[in-house]
């Protein structure tokens, strides 16, 4: 069942490559959300309850409801344009993120150590990637901001893989991912939208020798 | 003790950022800096004793908050005399106050702190405050320094995320305490090969960020650019002293494994690509504050090539860690004064120094002298046992470069430093230049002094602190 | 040891006491302090070089270990160079320093440095632990580069003064690197240890880290082509410093040397070769650029390279003296060189004092404006004329008598020569010779440009003679010039101990008498009826010619009735031969519109001396350097999506680069198997 | 001693030698050989014009440059007698204080003010500057071979052994005329005898120089070229006997100033530029002298 969700959560991340509209990238971590919901919640069973009902409510609640309606309302709220403008077509990304997929499966292959099931880093590392591409080569400072949620995603992932045995580190990743999205967030609504008109990467390149 | 400081601080804090009252704040200060110096000297009473199952007070920790605590007496002065003249709005000032107060917090926890996990927690929330000192001045430039800062340190932290995730894998037995560096160390032999070679080479990217090193040390360069000279001074000393101990307790680690020599090529990688870019930069640019940055990233590498080079090369990078945020933070310090009088930071306005505020010439003189590692600095003495580890460690080539990158810097630092002080300035009207008080560099020279004592006769517990921090490293 | 406390507290109290004095009593503070550190320090150079060395160790820190002072012989005799010169500067500098009295704070820091520099030379004579005498080593190059940037107002001279700076960094890191070699295999920065060292190691080692040693010495001395910061660094400076500097702190350079040799025991035979054709190149080299300066202070400033060049000769032959055995070549190049020393630290001193007497009564160095000053201003033009006849080595004043025993080295090592010896000796001979026919080509252009003939500029105030106050230390370095001209006997006597001690290592007989005093007694005979004979003929000249009719009338111009100031020969056509035949071997950048026509226009011709050396060892791989470093420049582009790149390129790298590091050799290896 | 003696009597009548062989070549009778002493007598006789550029320097420099040559000449020796002084190395001594009296004279040119002096002066620097070098070579080479330093160590030490040492004694005997010819600037390099001041070289140093200090200086080339004669003189007188010594000294004055004269008469004068490269050829052939002397040595295998 994990491997089912793990790929569905791979794919998504294929179909973020070729997403067009910025709205679709919100629906996509929506959706990766819920597949880290049941993941989490497949995997973690045994963990104290307490434990267990944060991490999953960190994935529902805010993986899958507060961010994706927060950053619709930052991109309405900023009139941020809807294209994600991205610097290279979308079928070059598409390859890129296969190559991505099929890189970290090739490297996986030669991991000898069996204490950590392969396919969870297989998928994190991949998402990892993913996101990084994506912070590359998108021109909006609000693109980045979903790349970097892509990269949280791996990360939990990546995290969820000794999450039996040292749920604190799931605990650190889920507060990674509150602070760090609540703060990018947090400056983005309050300030850039303010100060900058217009929401591209080139009306942050003055500060530079 | 930690479990009174902590939340006092954080009240502290909390007071200070809703509190508009000048008096009230001055106060509140100053009822910090003594909790910090209570806290301190308490600590140093309590050497090696475990806090709270998480947090330890070794001597690396020591030594950095003794650092820090004396660090943040002339911060804290030279912010309020910032803020006074500037006649900042309360409510700025009053974020001030507690940004600054937070992060000398989290630092201190940060040091302190034995478990992996809650290091990174409290590095993570130095990135907090110190991007709420960045953004000070509100205006665009700031704002975009800012959003640099806190996006590429989100990115590092993640990678930090990354390796400590690499080495629960790498544990054999992954339980609670496994992630304390005691138990890291202790485990060191077991550990696996694979895992914690990822691990390592994430947790290090990660934190050059903090660091100032070659990869991620951009951001950091808009951050002490773009924060006001006081906040400069903290980024530039405690701040880079946060990173060092993340990767100090994590090298031990890997310096006990059979990783050790390919950890210290790693590091000298970095370290040497950090120098040269410090050396591209430091002849190109043309701002001052961004000039000191790049000069951080220069001495950082040269902390972290003492560390690959090992043998003496230890000793002298935690005395050059040290020496480089006293002498870091007092030249930030006097880099405050140059801009009230020239209101600019751009070399191409300023000048003549010399006769606008001549204690603080003489302050900038001796801070070019000392910073640039030459006689009678104490970084002289850090630098020169750099220099003969390196010899020793037969990395020769090394020296060398280092040796010709290190002479560009001088070159360029002192063609900024001299324009600042001798040329007559283009275009600058000095009618009404604004005098400045020459009791405002006291700290400044007591750090050079400190520096002096501190390198070249050092006490016997400071030696000894030194000693104790390196023990565990292989010699 | 009561000396040494003494010492430190003088020049404690005057850094503390002269900040919060007022101006002119700084300069009096800091005369007292200059004399009462010339007087603690040269008690002990005093007994040394009657053969009583002085030792004392201080405990010193966990860091430096033990801090050996040590006064010998050799120390002892700089020492009591740098104090005369410092003296003479003191005295010199307080007068020329009063026209700069508005100037509080900058004087205050100017005599500060002043003593820091004195203070630190004779620590460097001293102290005999590496971190110690760095220590002092770049207290004086910072103290210098104080002085030097005194006119900081002027852009040249903070750029002469960064310059220096940075070179006197080389200089110290090739310092660095020799001691930390030997503390890093001996674990002590004591430099007894640098003999433990070289004798424990192969001859190679030792030889080795004698270059590296004398690279960083030699930087500081200016031997070319470590030479191009002096010719800024003396033209920048007010007259006092150029002429400290030149006179000692660029010999604190040829002290460090000795010392060197004094301590690394290598082969003595190949080092001296080495310095020999380095020194006579340095000589030719920077006298032929000297003669083409039109700036006063930059030809003194290059004349100081030929001048380490010939103490280097000397240097170069007693090296030779000590490997091969020569106990005479041994004695009479050291005692050349270290004489020599003497000698320059008094002429050049004195040339720099009266340039700056010229400079401030015309405010120009520029010898093309310069000319008729000898009436203006006659008993400066006096001293500079008898400092010019002493730096060319022309009897009867004292640079004679050191080049003398340089040559008479030579003449001595030919015996039992080898065949590349003998070349190399017939090169510096010839190279000597030369360097001697250039000065004196160079200084008649100097004192004819500057002091003969009529004004070529009118100065405004007149230029008149400079103050009592200024000229009393250069009567008193010119006296002492004429006296070593004249009875050399007695200072060959006082540098024996310090020579005595090139010479301990041998196995073979001591030479207990000096070899050439009879010559040097015939020496003084000649000078002294030099001056009487040259006197009974002028004063029998002035008998006959008193009672016969004297006319004065315009110079004879050859017919031509109009002649002006304009039409005098100037210097530049004084040396027009000589820079046509070293055009080749000198960088001279010409600008000239020829005349045209017949009625022509204006016609111009400048020419722009530079520094061919400069230009390719300095100038080009500068640039270079720069277009290299230009193009890492896009790092910090200011996009944050690069800096995100920044980490995962290198993450991927560290990662990558080993495994396809094992790949390659696998590849290579199995084609190695094919 | 005996040697200044001797150089004060050639120098009588040397330069009367040399016109009077200059004239009999060109058809004249000339003048009596004590002619351009009489000259010198008359002038010491006569008041001075001085030019209101001068200075004290203009007026000392003559006496100098005189005491400079004669300081020279006492360390001349005459083959085994020594010269008034004679010491270690006397020959450093004897150029040095040769240069001492150059220096003199050219500051004093430069002090004239002149357009014309100066230009003498350069030229007269440059070419001793050239010139010094191959005499110093020279006596090098004859110290090492006879292992003294001194003039008179050398010259008695000094044997012709081999016909090999001869051709060195020749050698060496051309390099000392031409040397003689650059100090005393004598023809192929200075034509005293121009009217145009361009292109002299000493000549135009003196031209306003007059009265006492004229006939100093003419008097002082008169010693010069004594000397020189005295120097190559020595070369050939070795340790015969004094009265057989004597017949060479006066022989080789004689036969120096009548070549002094033909070379005059028959050659025409270097072009100006050229003169430096034709001087420092000098040093060439005195570098030959040195590897001469080791071949003689045997240190070249």
């Amino acid at each position: 069942m994990i491997n089912v969700l793990l790929i569905i959560f791979t794919i998504s991340l294929l179909y973020l490559s070729i997403a067009d509209r910025l709205l679709t990238y919100i629906k996509i971590l929506a959706f990766q959300g819920i597949i880290l919901f049941g993941v989490a919640f497949i995997e973690l069973i045994q963990i104290n309850p307490v434990n267990l009902a944060l991490v999953l409510l960190e994935t529902i609640v805010f993986k899958t409801i507060f961010v994706p309606l927060f950053l619709n309302y930052i991109i309405k709220r900023n009139k941020i344009t809807r294209d994600s403008e991205p610097f290279l077509p979308n079928f070059i990304s598409l390859i890129v993120i296969t190559l991505i997929i099929i890189i970290t499966f090739l490297l996986s292959n030669s991991i000898v150590d069996s204490s950590i099931s392969k396919i969870y880093f297989i998928v994190s590392l991949s998402a990892i990637f993913s996101g990084l591409y994506i912070i590359a080569t998108r021109k909006k400072i609000i693109t980045h901001v979903l790349g970097y949620l892509v990269i949280e995603n791996g990360v939990f992932i990546l995290s969820l893989a000794v999450g039996t045995e040292m749920p604190l580190l799931v605990d650190l990743g889920i507060l990674l991912d509150i602070f760090a999205s609540v703060f990018l967030l947090g400056i983005f609504v309050n300030k850039i939208g303010d100060v900058l008109k217009d929401v591209d990467v080139d009306q942050l390149k003055k500060l530079k020798d | 003790m930690i479990g009174i400081y902590l939340p006092g601080a954080f009240i502290i804090g909390g007071l200070l950022l809703v509190n508009r009252n000048k008096m009230l704040s001055n106060l509140l200060v100053l009822a910090f800096l003594v909790l910090q110096w209570i806290f301190t000297v308490y600590e140093y009473r309590h050497i090696n004793i475990t806090e709270f199952n998480y947090f330890k007070l070794d001597a690396l920790a020591l030594l950095l908050l003794i650092t820090l605590s004396i660090i943040a007496i002339p911060a804290m002065y030279h912010s309020h005399i910032y803020l006074t003249t500037k006649k900042d709005t309360p409510r700025n000032s009053a974020i001030y106050y507690a940004a600054t107060v937070i992060l000398l917090t989290t630092l201190s926890a940060a040091y302190l702190s034995n478990h992996i996990a809650v290091t990174w927690i409290f590095i993570e929330m130095t990135t907090l405050s110190a991007s709420a000192l960045i953004y000070h001045r509100r205006n665009n430039r700031s704002l975009e320094g800012t959003w640099k800062y806190v996006f590429v340190c989100a990115i590092s932290i993640t990678f930090v995320f990354i390796g400590i995730l690499f080495l629960s894998f790498s544990l054999q037995h992954r339980g609670g305490g496994g992630l304390t560096f005691d138990a890291l160390l202790t485990n060191a032999a077991t550990i696996n090969i694979f895992w914690s070679r990822l691990a390592f080479i994430f947790i290090f990217t990660g934190l050059t960020a903090k660091l100032s090193l070659v990869p991620m040390y951009t951001a950091g360069i808009d951050a002490k650019d773009k924060a006001p000279s006081p906040a400069g001074a903290l980024f530039a000393s405690v701040l880079m002293n946060v990173g060092f101990v993340g990767f100090f307790r994590i090298y031990i680690v890997f310096a006990n494994t059979s990783l050790h020599s390919w950890t210290n090529h790693v590091i000298l990688i970095a370290a040497l690509l950090s120098i040269f870019v410090a050396t591209v930069y430091m002849v190109k640019v043309k701002n001052i504050k961004r000039m000191l940055a790049y000069s951080s990233i220069e001495h950082m590498g040269l902390i972290m090539l003492g560390i690959a080079a090992g043998g003496i090369g230890y000793y002298a990078a935690i005395l050059h860690l040290i020496l480089h945020s006293f002498i870091k933070s007092s030249i930030f310090f006097q880099v405050g004064q140059v801009y009230r009088v020239y209101k600019s930071k751009s070399i191409y306005d300023v000048g003549n120094y010399f006769k606008y505020n001549l204690t603080g010439a003489i302050v900038m003189l001796l801070c070019f002298i000392w910073v640039t590692a030459m006689p009678p600095s104490g970084l002289f003495i850090s630098e020169l046992m750099i220099f003969r580890a390196l010899f020793q460690s037969h990395y020769i080539i090394v020296m060398v470069l280092v040796m010709f990158f290190l002479t560009m810097i001088i070159w360029a630092f002192g063609k900024n430093i001299f324009k600042l002080l001798f040329a007559p300035p283009v275009g600058f009207d000095d009618s009404n230049v604004v005098k400045i008080n020459p009791v405002e560099s006291i700290s400044q020279f007591i750090f050079l002094g400190l520096i002096v004592y501190l390198g070249i006769n050092p006490p016997v517990e400071f030696v000894t602190l030194i000693q104790e921090t390196i023990k565990n490293l292989p010699k | 040891m009561f000396v040494i406390e003494a010492f430190i507290l003088t020049i404690v109290t005057a850094i503390m006491v002269i900040p919060f004095t007022g101006v002119r009593w700084k300069g009096i503070f800091t005369i007292t302090a200059v004399c009462l550190l010339a007087i603690l320090s040269s008690i002990p150079a005093v007994t040394a070089l009657g053969g009583l060395n002085t030792e004392v160790i201080f405990a010193g820190s966990s860091v430096t270990g033990e801090i050996p002072v040590r006064i010998d012989a050799l120390s002892g005799c700089f020492i009591l160079i740098i104090n005369f010169t410092f003296l003479t500067g003191a005295f010199y500098g307080f007068h020329y320093m009063k026209q700069y009295r508005a100037e509080t704070a900058n004087i205050g820091l100017h005599c500060i440095a002043y003593l820091l520099v004195q203070s630190s030379l004779l620590s460097i004579c001293a102290i005999q632990n590496s971190i110690l005498f760095l220590f002092a080593w770049e207290i004086m190059a910072l103290g210098s580069f104080l002085l030097v940037i005194f006119e900081h107002q002027k852009k040249e001279t903070v750029k002469a003064g960064i310059n220096f700076l940075v070179q006197a960094h080389v200089c110290i890191l090739f310092l660095l690197t020799g001691f930390i070699w030997v503390a890093s295999r001996m674990n002590t920065y004591d430099f007894k240890a640098i003999t433990a060292f070289s004798t424990s190691y192969s001859l190679l080692t030792g030889i080795v880290l004698f270059f590296c040693f004398f690279i960083g010495f030699a930087i500081k001395a200016g031997f070319v082509p470590f030479h191009t910061w002096l010719p800024y660094a003396h033209p920048a400076s007010p007259a006092h410093i150029s002429g400290v500097m030149s006179g000692v702190i660029i010999k604190i350079g040829i002290y460090g040397i000795l010392r060197m040799l004094l301590l690394i025991k290598s082969d003595y035979t190949l080092i001296g070769y080495i310095i020999l054709f380095i020194s006579v190149v340095t000589g030719i080299y920077g006298v032929m650029l000297a003669i083409i300066q039109h700036n006063l202070k930059k030809l003194l400033a290059y004349h100081s390279i030929e001048n380490i060049g010939i103490i280097g000769i000397g240097i170069g032959l007693g090296c030779i003296g000590m490997g091969t055995g020569n106990s005479s070549l041994t004695i009479l190049g050291f005692t050349g060189a270290i004489l020599h020393t003497f000698n320059h630290s008094l002429f050049k001193s004195l040339l720099f004092y009266a340039a700056g007497n010229v400079y401030q009564s015309t405010h120009t160095m520029d010898i093309e404006k310069l000319g008729g000053l000898g009436k203006l201003m006659p008993r400066t033009s006096f001293l500079f004329l008898i400092a010019a006849i002493a730096i060319c080595g022309l009897p009867p004043f004292n640079g004679f008598v050191s080049e003398f025993l340089i040559y008479n080295g030579m003449l001595s090592g030919f015996h039992n020569a080898n065949l590349s010896f003998l070349s190399l000796l017939v090169f510096s001979l010839f190279g000597l010779v030369l360097i001697g026919g250039l000065a004196i080509l160079c200084f008649t252009k100097a004192f004819g440009t500057v002091f003969s003939g009529t004004p070529r500029h009118l100065f405004n105030p007149v230029p008149s003679e400079a103050k009592a106050g200024t000229l009393v230390p250069m009567f008193l370095i010119m006296a002492l010039m004429t006296i070593i001209g004249i009875y050399p006997v007695f200072f060959v006597r006082v540098i024996w101990e310090p020579v005595r001690l090139f010479t301990s290592g041998y196995e073979y007989a001591p030479v207990v008498n000096f070899p050439l005093s009879g010559s040097l007694s015939m020496i003084s005979l000649c000078a002294l009826g030099f001056f009487v004979f040259a006197s009974a003929i002028y004063f029998i000249r002035n008998r006959i010619t008193a009672r016969r009719p004297v006319v004065t009338g315009p110079t004879w111009g050859c017919g031509y009735l109009a002649p002006n100031s304009h039409m005098q020969y100037t210097a530049s056509s004084f040396i027009r031969s000589y820079r046509k035949l070293a055009e080749p071997v000198l960088a001279i950048h010409k600008k000239k519109s020829e005349v045209k026509g017949i009625f022509p226009k204006t016609g111009l011709h400048e020419t722009h001396p530079y520094d061919k050396a400069e230009a390719m060892l300095i100038d080009y791989p500068l640039r270079q350097l720069k277009h290299f470093f230009n193009r890492f420049t896009f790092l910090q582009n200011g996009n944050p999506q690069f800096y995100i790149l920044y980490g995962v390129v290198f993450i991927t790298a560290v990662i990558i680069i080993p495994f396809a590091g094992t790949a390659l050799t696998t590849l290579i290896h199995f084609f190695n198997q094919l | 001693m005996i040697s200044l003696i001797l150089i004060l009597l050639a120098s009588l009548f040397f330069t009367g030698l040399v016109i009077w062989t200059k004239s009999i070549t060109s058809g004249r009778k000339g003048p009596g050989i004590f002619q351009p002493l009489k000259d010198v007598l008359r002038l010491f006789k006569k008041g001075a014009v001085y030019s209101k550029t001068t200075g004290i320097i203009f007026q000392v420099a003559p006496t100098i440059y005189f005491a400079s040559v004669m300081m020279a000449i006492f360390v001349v020796p005459f083959g085994q007698a020594r010269g008034f002084i004679s010491f270690e190395g006397d020959f450093v001594f004897f150029a040095y204080v040769l240069a001492t009296g150059k220096f003199f004279s050219i500051i004093s040119a430069l002090d004239t003010g002149s357009s014309f002096e100066g230009m003498g002066a350069s030229r007269e620097a440059l070419f001793s500057m050239f010139a010094e070098p191959a005499f110093f070579i020279l006596m090098g080479s004859f110290a090492l071979l006879t292992g003294h330093s001194s003039f008179q160590g050398i010259f008695t030490a000094m044997h012709f052994t081999t016909k090999f040492s001869y051709a060195l004694g020749a050698l060496a005997t051309f390099v000392l005329v031409i040397i003689a010819m650059v100090e005393n600037s004598r023809m192929p390099f200075d034509d005293p005898k121009t009217h145009l001041e361009l292109t002299m070289v000493h000549e135009v140093m003196i031209l306003d120089n007059s009265g006492f200090d004229l006939g100093l200086i003419l008097y002082t080339t008169n010693l010069k070229f004594a000397m020189y004669g005295a120097l190559i003189a020595n070369f050939f007188i070795g340790a015969i006997p004094w009265y057989l010594a004597l017949l060479v000294f006066f022989g080789v004055q004689f036969v120096f100033a009548i070549t002094i004269g033909l070379i005059e008469s028959f050659t025409a004068r270097f072009r100006m530029s050229h003169n430096a490269q034709y001087i420092f050829a000098l040093s060439s052939v005195s570098l030959l002298i040195f590897f001469g002397v080791l071949l003689v040595l045997g240190k070249f295998i």
